[in-house]
Order: structure tokens, then C-alpha cells, then sequence
């Protein structure tokens, strides 16, 4: 095992750097900007059953330290993601968490199986947390029964490894875990967005169409940190830390609050090769420090 | 140059550079033109843009900034309006201060036709990507005419430079400069049936000129703006909604983009209110 | 009625522009910067029946556009309020909310049935949702029912308006919200910090001796602000708006978000006039555009 | 002035200013002496405090940064060592740029002692106060004696300025300068029945020269660093514990204190890791 490496169950990850869902695009938007296999893995914008095209504009806001986004999960839907973009990806080697939504236990399964019957889905990364559509969503998210029906259909339809994504809003955020993990789940990732609003006081309107979108960026990351370490205490699969990550420091902070990968997000917004940085940066202070990736992970709590 | 140059040009690879400030020219109080010590050949197009951020902005603001290629080359330069956080950041930088940009990104102004008259339509600080064209096509050996728009003489920020390059006509709605009224009030005296128009300036203005050509048929290019978050094609955070349904996302299938293409009874660029202009 | 002035309940404010508990001492602190009488109000550090040492330090860190605190309310307590600090402030004029906190039911009544007993008290505002202690504090605030009784019982020991201060932790806030309305709130202060994180990855160590504490500051704006909505959505009385209010902007957006008023926190750190500078400049809006704050607020809903 | 006009002083109220800054001189690389131009009279007295802020930093880093005061009266200065990143920002900073300071904040020295001989112990960037009491002390015709350690030579920011009013015993840690060795190592020596110090530094630093005064009955005032958001009074953010149980709030009942009253095993100030300073 290389310094960098890491293990998230079954799955072995060149190094403990991923970027985050929607921050990412299907990571062929990389090619003149860095190898994305060279990163421990990505994760695909959310994929549905079928292609969505999102909400309306306005999408996004900035806020202080961070941004707000509606989205609603405009996405090619997983069918052209198989056929269209999966193929390049596998071609390049780049590790692929696939991140999948619905509306129903029912059409999670479906998308699960589509990608089941494909080579190069590394993950299914499930997200039951997005704020930003009507349906299904963060309800998923907040109930740790729904949570836990979810996973286990889900993995009841697959062989490849499934993680659970968290909601920052879920009151019991470490029960909600526990559940996930007691269906099966082999890792969880935390956070997602917490959902927030600004308004324009000079046109004395609601910024976002959508009203309300989810909070992204460094403002968020005190509170994701807070979660990791919450759900590291709960839970005795892995747990992926995201949520304002933006430096090779904040990257380290939640390995040692015990995160066992971090997914990098809207820090790819300010600059492409955020990841790719990142990931450089881990590897020289374990070399400066002569320590293993491994031997970081949770040291804070010791 | 020629018109056939500027159709064949290959587009260069996105780059996320630092470069130091190397000047700041102040026009009026609203308005400055950032020169950047780039550390290679910028090899943008006319109508495509870049990402803009101070390397040390810190957390807040956290964005970069779209702004359109004033010029390209080893000092690209930009023409910003002080709105927000951003942009009077932008306005208060000294040279030597540390950006970075990345760029060259977005969809190049469609290139001109041979044998068209090319007719510029701007307003305010939307001259930058036209202000670049329009040398384009001066080097090419046209000479456009440029209608350019703004609310009064402190408005109309580059007008200086366009002098030479085209045939411009001047537009103020207080009368301060040119023509007392609208660019539209002037456009369709310029319409003839063998222009084609290039138009960038507030999102009702360019409603209103993409649908004088329309009525006349003639063609209309325009370049939009939407607030984005990385410019590159990643976030979706920049949907332009069109009339045949359905969005295009302005940084990578946009900005510059067939105006009948637009849907422009959908909000798409938040209504800005002008707090700064003028004086 | 002055152009400023603001009704939360049957208590008519001088303007809309108050103090948030635990960032503006017994506001007796001011001497030196401004006349506190001129505000909407202040509100007093949370006060609990016996005086309280706190956290050992640290007790605070900075984080990207706010901060994390874990002060553990400490306070002078309710007596030594009433005996030493009270008197001056009625001297002056000011308005003052006193802000109380308890780890029982029965806690909660004595400390309000003392207060009742002095005059200059304007209102109570309850904290049922502090994060940083061991016991109470944040399990009233996530709880509707707890809630309620805590709001029902006070209530029923005074005859000062009675305001309840949400937690943003709270899984169904707008259900929490309207339960406090049913049990006799006369307003709802939204919100307190949200429980964070920070770990120093130098030291590879939590910062906050505590290990958690609440974010406030300019980072937990957008959540505030979509919580004060929802709770306007859900409930008839005032909603008093908090959460990184620094500018005469914020202030504004909160009140076009349908608060009733507003409370300035953590800018008052960064300037002790924050919450005076606030106020005037609404007032110099309200000249500028010709509107009296109450025609402000929930303009952006309409 | 005399020792008595020192123990008289009354202190200002505290004020917000708005002061751009004058001048910006850099001592190696981890240090910085920044002189502000001030409205009006600061009447701050040694070993009192200001909070200080970009006034354009917006929203990150959000809090001032509590500094001692290096000098009063119009140009008033602080001397910071470079850490995170408001000190970055601060060793930045050009003329002209404006800062926000928060001040005269805090408990001062205790006034000296007639007939005693004040014995100053500072660690690098703790020398602030202690140069500004140094000062005070000659101006009143006293001659303190001053024990500065550091590191190396690059640690010693200001010995220079301290040469003519004190009688300078130097330590440093690689023996580049002075004594090799820490200023506990000379202490000893220096501690005679009539002395009474006055120490800032590490607190680790202090701790130790607490220690040797408190055991060998010599007085000893300590000027307290704790993480602070306000600086006056209203956060309870600033707690240090007391040997007498409880806690005294660095901002307003320090930063200087009786080292007898601090428990100095209890944690107050972060342990730092000192990545930058030397070269
Ligand atoms: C392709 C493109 C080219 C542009 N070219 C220029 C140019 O050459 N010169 C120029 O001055 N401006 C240009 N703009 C507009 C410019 O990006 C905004 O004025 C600027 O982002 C405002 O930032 P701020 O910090 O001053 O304002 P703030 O209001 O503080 O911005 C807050 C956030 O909203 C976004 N935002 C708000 N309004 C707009 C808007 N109308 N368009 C895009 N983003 C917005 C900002 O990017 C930022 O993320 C262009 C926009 C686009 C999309
Ligand atoms: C009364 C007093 C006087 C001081 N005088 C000086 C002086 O004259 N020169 C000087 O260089 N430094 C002085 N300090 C320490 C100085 O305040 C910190 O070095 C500085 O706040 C670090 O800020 P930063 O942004 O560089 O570091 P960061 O680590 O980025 O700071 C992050 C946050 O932690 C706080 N913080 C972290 N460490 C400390 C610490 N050791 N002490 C206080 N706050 C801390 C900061 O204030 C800030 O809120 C003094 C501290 C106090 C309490
Ligand atoms: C524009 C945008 C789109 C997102 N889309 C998705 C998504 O499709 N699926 C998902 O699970 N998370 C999505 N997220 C959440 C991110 O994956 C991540 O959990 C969150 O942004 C916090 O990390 P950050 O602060 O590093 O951005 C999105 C975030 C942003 C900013
Ligand atoms: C240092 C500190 C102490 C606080 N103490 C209390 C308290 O005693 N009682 C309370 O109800 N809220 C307390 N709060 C929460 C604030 O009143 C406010 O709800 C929160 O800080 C959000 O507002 P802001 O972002 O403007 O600071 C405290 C906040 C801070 C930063
Ligand atoms: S700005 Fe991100 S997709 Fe267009
Ligand atoms: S720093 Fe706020 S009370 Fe001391």
C-alpha cells in the first residue's frame, strides 16, 4: 500500500482525495486541466432515472464564505451516462463513485441496476440529502427509517460498494448513520448543503428562483466537521468528510476528525485543479511528517 | 488578417494563470480597465471570457468573476462596472496585486460573413467583447459600425478608442452625447438587409434589439450573462432558458450565442440596479 | 408612531434594531461607544438561576466569515442581574429583554418569577437552544413538546412578554415554532448558533476546549434567513430576525424577509457601534425611499 | 515625568478609529512594526492593547486581532509577528490602507515600584509592551534592566530600539546572539530582593519566570495572550484561569496581571507552532 492510499471497505482508493458531487460536472470537463485518475475517485453530478433539466435561473448565489445553489438536479440521467460518458471514463481509469437520486425506494433500485450492469462504477454514492427539489429529497434524508429502506433496497440490487450521503438538517444525524450502516451501507459521506436563502434588498426579492438552495463552500465547514466526527463516534464503516474544503489544511482537518477520504466541492468552482492540489498537498506533508495518509485519519481524536 | 482568419481559428486550451495587476485606468467612477502581466501568450477570442479573482481575496468573496477580453495577447485586460463585493475589490487593486484568471473560456462571437455589413450594439460596460471584435475587424479591413448606448455621456466608457476603428453613433438617454434616446430608438434606420448584428449590453436592451432583427430578419448574435460559479461547465448554475425549450448554460454553449435562440421573457441575468454609475 | 418604531406583540420598540444575548455583555459595557437607550432593545447574556463560571477556555475560534463559541453561559446570574445590573439600565432608559436559561422546567419559572418581581424588564426571551452546556440547553429547543411546556409554564409565571429563541438544529423548526405559538409565546427570536467544529491541523487537535460550539457571524446568514421565513410562513406572532446581521443591508433583507425586528450579534465584535450604525442607517434607507419600517417588513414576500 | 506621573495616569475612554496606515517597516521576514495615522492623541499606556482590522477585509477573516500597543500619541505602532491569516494580511498592508483600531483597551502595567529596579523579561514579539514600559521608565529617569530570548538572532525584533534606554541582556536559544540559552538560564542572577518583573512572551515563557519570582518572593506582572473576539469585555471569549479557582477575563481584567493570580498549568492560550518566523 502506497502512503496515500486508503480503504474505504472493500474498496481501495489511490489516495484520500475525491470531488464532490455537482462540483464536477462527469469529470470530462477536466482534460485541459489535469488526469482526474489521478485522483482517488470522482463523483458524478446526480444521476436520475431519467434526464432532468433543472430548475430555472437564477441557480446560484454567492454568500458570505460560500454559495447557495438550486440546481435541482439537472442531470443527463443515468442511461446516457452509461452510454455516453461512463466509456471515457473507465478508458482513463479514473475511479467513479456514481452519485444517484430518486424520488422513490423503487426508481433508487432501477438506476442501481442499470449501473450494476456496468463495468467501472466503483461506488453508488446515494443521495438522499439534496434540498432542492420538490419531491423525495432531503425527506429521505431526515428520517432515519426512510434512510435505511433506501440503502438496503439499494443494496439488495447490487454488488458494487453503496454509500450513503448525509443530511446536515436530520436532527439525529448519528442514529440516522447507525441506521444506514445496520442496512448495509458501506460507507457514509457527510455533508451535503444545508438549506439557505438570500434575498436582494435592492430589488427587495428572493434571489434564487427556487427560493431556498443549499449552502456550500468554507462557511459550511465548521458545522461538516462537526458531523464527521459526530458520525466516526456512530458508525464503524467509513465516513468521507465534505464541505468547504478548500485547502490541503482543511483537507487534513477532517482525515484527523477521522474522515477516511474527503470530497473536494465548490472549491473546483475558484479553481479546476483544486483537487488535484489538494491531493499534492496531502502527499507532501506525509512526507514532510513521514507519516501515512492511514496514520492520520482520526489522530485528532487520540 | 482577413475575414477568413478570424472564421478558422482554433480555440486554446482553459488555463487557470496568476498574473499580476499591471495597470488599472480608472473612467469615471464606475468604470477601469485591468491590464494583466500574463505569464504567456492569452490566446482569447473575441466574446469569450474569463474567470476573475484576486489570489488574495481570502474566503470572501469566494467567486471569481465572468469578465469578457477587453484585449488578449501577454496583457489580456478586462473593462469592469463597480457593482459589488467583487468588482470594487477589482477597482481598489494596485499593480503588483496577484490575480488569477482562467481563460480563455465560453463561445467566440460567431465569425462575421463575407460580404455583410457588421453592425456592433452595445451598452455601457457590454462594449468590452464588442470593442474586440470590432479591432478584429478593423485588422480584416471592415469597417463596422458600432451603436453604442448608455444613460449619459459617463456612461459610454471606451468610446474614445473606438473613434478610429469604426463608424460609431452614440446613443444618451439624457442627451449628454449623440443621439438623445435608446440605442433601439436609432436601430432600425441602421438595418439594412445585408447586416448582421453583434449585441451585448443590459439583458433589455439586448431583448429588445434581438427582437428588431427578428422582425427584419436579420441575424443577431448576442452575449449573455447570468451569474456562474465556475465558468467551465461543471456547476449548471448558468441556464439560459431558449424558445425551442429547455436551457443552455451560458459558459459553455454561451455567452455569444444566436439571439433568436434566447428566450428573453425568462429571467435569466438578475435586474441590476445601478447604484454607481455616472458622475 | 415614529418612522422607526416596531410592535413585536404588545411591546412597541423605538426602532427594529436590538442586541443578541451573549455578544453585548449587560450592554452596560457601552459607556465609552454610544447610548444603548437609543436601540430597539437589548438582550441580556442568558441568565440562569445561580451564577456561572463557563467553559474553560479555549472558548472560541474563528472560522471562515464567522465563529465558534462554547462560552457555557457563563453569567452573573438572575440575582446579581436584578441587584446590580438592572437598576442602571432602567436608570437609563434602556429597553431590556432579559435572555434566561435553565436545565428544568422549574428552573425556568423561578428565574422568570424573579424577574417579574423588578421593574425594566421588557421582555424574556427564552434559550432553549444553547448548544454549548452538558444539560438542557439545546434538547428543549429541538424538541417541540419540550418546548411548548418550557413556553407554557413561563407564561404562566408572568405577565412580561414572552419571546422563544429557535434553534436551527431543529429537525421541523416551523413545527417547533408554532407549538411555542400555542403555548403563548408573544414572539419567536430565530436563531442561535448552529453547533460546529474546528480542528488545528498543526497541532492535530480540537481547538474548543468544549470540543463543538455554535457558529454565528456573516457564515450563518442564508441559513438564518430561510429559517426566519419559514417560521413567518408557519406562525402569527412577530419572528425576530438573528444570524450574521453586520450591515444596514442585512438588517434589511431580514426585515423584507418578514421579521419583525432584528438583533445584531457577532458584529458587534468587530465594532462596538454595529448595532447603532445598523439602526441609523435603516433610518436613513427609510428616509431615502420614503417608507416606514414597518412597510419593510415581508416586502420581499409580496 | 516621574515615577509618580506614571502611577497617576488616568485611562482614555476606548474608541473605534478608522486610522490608514503610515508607515509598514519589516524585521526579517516574521515581523513588522505598522504606524497608524490617527485622527487624533491615542493616550494609550504601556501594556494596554488595541483590537486591529483591514477595514477592507469584508467578511474573512471576520474578527480584529488583539495587539499591543508598541507606542501611543498620534502615530500610534504595534510590532506583529506573522501566524495566520490576519497577521499575513497585516504584514501585507501598504500606506494608505485604512485600519480599523479598537483602543486604548485593558489593564496596564502596574505602575513601577519607587526604589525598586524593574526587570523587564520578554520573548520575541512579547517585547512590544515591555519596550514601550522601557521607554516610560527611562523617560522618568529610571534605568530598567531588560532580559530579551529568542530563538536566534532573526527572533529578536526591536533590540536595537531597546539598546539606549535599558542595560540589554540578551539569550537566544542557537547562541547567535548573547547568552545561548533561554532567558531562565540568566534569570536567576537578576532576581535580587529588590527587583520586580515585568514579563511578556510564550506562555510557556512566562510560566517559568513566574515560577522562579514567585519562589523567590519577587514580584512578577504578566501580560496575558488568549484568543479574544471583542477586547472589551462582552464575549466572555477570554477566560484565564486563576490559582484561586475561577477566571479573570483577559480583555478587560488583564491583559497585565499579577502572575501569582495565574494558574498556569490551566490551557488559555493556543500553543503555537511557530512555522514562520527566522531567516
Ligand atoms: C460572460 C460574462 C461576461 C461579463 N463581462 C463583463 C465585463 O466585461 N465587464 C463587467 O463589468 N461585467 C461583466 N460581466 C458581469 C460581471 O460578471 C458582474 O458584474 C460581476 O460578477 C458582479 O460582481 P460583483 O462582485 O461586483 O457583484 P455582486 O453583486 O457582489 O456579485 C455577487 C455574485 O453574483 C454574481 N452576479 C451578480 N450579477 C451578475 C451579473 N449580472 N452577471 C454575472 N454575474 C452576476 C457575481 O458573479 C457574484 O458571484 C460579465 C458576465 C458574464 C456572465
Ligand atoms: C493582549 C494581547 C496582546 C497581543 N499583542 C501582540 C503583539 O503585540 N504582537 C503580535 O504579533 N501578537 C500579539 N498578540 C497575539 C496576536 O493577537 C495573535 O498572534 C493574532 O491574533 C494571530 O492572528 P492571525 O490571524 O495571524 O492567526 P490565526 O491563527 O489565523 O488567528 C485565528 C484566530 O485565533 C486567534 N488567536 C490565535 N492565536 C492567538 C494567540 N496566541 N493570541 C491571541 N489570539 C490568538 C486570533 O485572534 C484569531 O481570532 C497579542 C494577543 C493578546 C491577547
Ligand atoms: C452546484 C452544486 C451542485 C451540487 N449537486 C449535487 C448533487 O447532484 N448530488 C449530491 O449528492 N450533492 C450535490 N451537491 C453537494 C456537494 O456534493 C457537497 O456535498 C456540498 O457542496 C458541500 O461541499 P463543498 O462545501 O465542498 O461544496 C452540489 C453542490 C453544489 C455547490
Ligand atoms: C460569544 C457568544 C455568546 C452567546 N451567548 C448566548 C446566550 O447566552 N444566550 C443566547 O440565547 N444566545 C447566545 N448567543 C447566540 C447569539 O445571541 C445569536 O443568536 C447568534 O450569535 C447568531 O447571531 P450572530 O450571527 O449575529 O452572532 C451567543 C453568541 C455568541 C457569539
Ligand atoms: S457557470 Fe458553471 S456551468 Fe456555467
Ligand atoms: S475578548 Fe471578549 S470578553 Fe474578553
Amino acid at each position: 500500500m502506497s502512503r496515500e492510499s486508503v480503504t474505504v471497505g472493500s474498496l481501495e482508493l489511490r489516495n484520500a482525495v475525491l470531488t464532490a458531487s455537482g462540483t464536477f460536472g462527469y469529470a470530462l470537463e477536466y482534460d485541459d486541466f489535469f488526469d482526474v485518475a489521478e485522483l482517488g475517485g470522482i463523483c458524478t453530478k446526480g444521476l436520475s432515472l431519467h434526464p432532468r433539466p433543472g430548475n430555472p435561473p437564477e441557480r446560484i448565489c454567492e454568500t458570505a464564505a460560500g454559495m447557495l445553489n438550486a440546481i435541482g438536479l439537472a442531470n443527463v440521467g443515468v442511461e446516457a451516462f452509461c452510454t455516453d460518458k461512463l466509456p471515457l471514463l473507465r478508458e482513463r481509469g479514473v475511479t467513479v463513485i456514481a452519485n444517484i437520486f430518486a424520488s422513490s425506494v423503487a426508481d433508487f433500485v432501477t438506476i442501481t441496476k442499470r449501473l450494476d450492469a456496468e463495468a467501472g462504477v466503483h461506488a453508488i454514492e446515494l443521495n438522499v440529502s439534496c434540498p432542492n427539489v420538490a419531491e423525495g429529497g432531503i425527506e429521505f434524508g431526515k428520517d432515519k427509517k426512510m434512510c435505511a429502506q433506501v440503502t438496503a433496497a439499494v443494496k439488495g440490487a447490487t454488488k458494487i460498494p453503496v454509500w450513503v450521503k448525509m443530511s446536515p438538517e436530520a436532527a439525529e444525524i448519528a442514529a440516522v448513520g447507525k441506521a444506514c450502516e445496520d442496512a448495509g451501507a458501506d460507507a457514509l459521506t457527510a455533508v451535503n448543503t444545508i438549506r439557505g436563502m438570500a434575498i436582494d434588498s435592492q430589488l427587495s426579492r428572493v434571489r434564487l428562483k427556487n427560493r431556498t438552495g443549499g449552502l456550500s463552500g468554507p462557511a459550511l465547514k465548521p458545522i461538516a466537521l462537526r458531523i464527521v466526527w459526530d458520525l466516526v463516534e456512530a458508525v464503524s464503516i467509513p465516513v468521507i468528510g465534505i464541505g468547504g474544503i478548500s485547502t490541503t489544511r482543511d483537507a487534513i482537518e477532517f482525515l484527523m476528525a477521522g474522515a477516511t477520504a474527503v470530497q473536494v466541492g465548490t472549491a473546483n468552482f475558484v479553481d479546476p485543479c483544486a483537487a488535484s492540489k489538494i491531493r499534492a498537498g496531502i502527499q507532501e506533508y506525509c512526507e514532510q511528517k513521514n507519516v501515512t495518509v492511514r496514520e492520520l485519519i482520526g489522530s485528532a481524536r487520540r | 488578417m482577413s475575414i477568413d482568419d478570424l472564421r478558422s481559428r482554433n480555440l486554446a486550451p482553459r488555463k487557470l494563470i496568476r498574473a499580476p495587476l499591471l495597470r488599472r485606468e480608472s473612467i469615471g467612477q464606475a468604470y477601469h480597465v485591468l491590464t494583466f502581466d500574463a505569464p504567456s501568450d492569452c490566446r482569447a477570442v473575441a466574446g469569450q471570457f474569463t474567470m476573475v479573482r484576486g489570489a488574495e481575496w481570502g474566503d470572501a468573496p469566494l467567486l471569481p468573476r465572468p469578465m469578457s477580453y477587453l484585449t488578449a495577447g501577454e496583457a489580456p485586460s478586462i473593462l469592469i462596472k463597480v457593482f459589488g463585493e467583487g468588482t470594487v475589490r477589482m477597482a481598489r487593486a494596485e499593480p503588483g496585486e496577484p490575480f488569477e484568471l482562467l481563460g480563455p473560456l465560453g463561445v467566440p462571437w460567431r465569425a462575421p460573413t463575407e460580404g455583410r455589413r457588421q453592425l456592433l450594439v452595445g451598452g455601457g460596460v457590454g462594449i468590452a467583447p464588442l470593442l474586440f471584435l470590432a479591432r478584429d475587424l478593423a485588422d480584416a479591413g471592415q469597417k463596422p459600425v458600432v451603436l453604442y448606448g448608455g444613460r449619459g455621456r459617463y456612461d459610454l466608457p471606451m468610446r474614445h478608442d473606438l473613434k478610429g476603428i469604426c463608424e460609431l453613433q452614440v446613443t444618451t438617454e439624457d442627451g449628454s452625447r449623440g443621439t438623445k434616446g435608446r440605442v433601439t430608438d436609432v436601430l432600425g434606420e441602421l438595418l439594412g438587409g445585408d447586416t448582421e448584428v453583434y449585441t451585448c449590453g443590459p439583458d433589455r436592451m439586448m431583448a429588445a434589439v434581438a427582437k428588431m432583427c427578428a422582425e427584419r430578419d436579420v441575424p443577431c448574435e448576442a452575449s449573455l450573462e447570468t451569474p456562474m460559479a465556475c465558468g467551465y461547465g461543471v456547476c449548471l448554475g448558468c441556464p439560459v432558458p431558449l424558445t425551442e425549450g429547455g436551457y443552455i448554460y451560458a459558459c459553455t454553449q454561451g455567452p455569444c450565442i444566436d439571439a433568436r435562440r434566447v428566450d428573453w421573457t425568462g429571467d435569466h441575468a438578475p435586474t441590476r440596479v445601478d447604484t454607481e454609475a455616472t458622475s
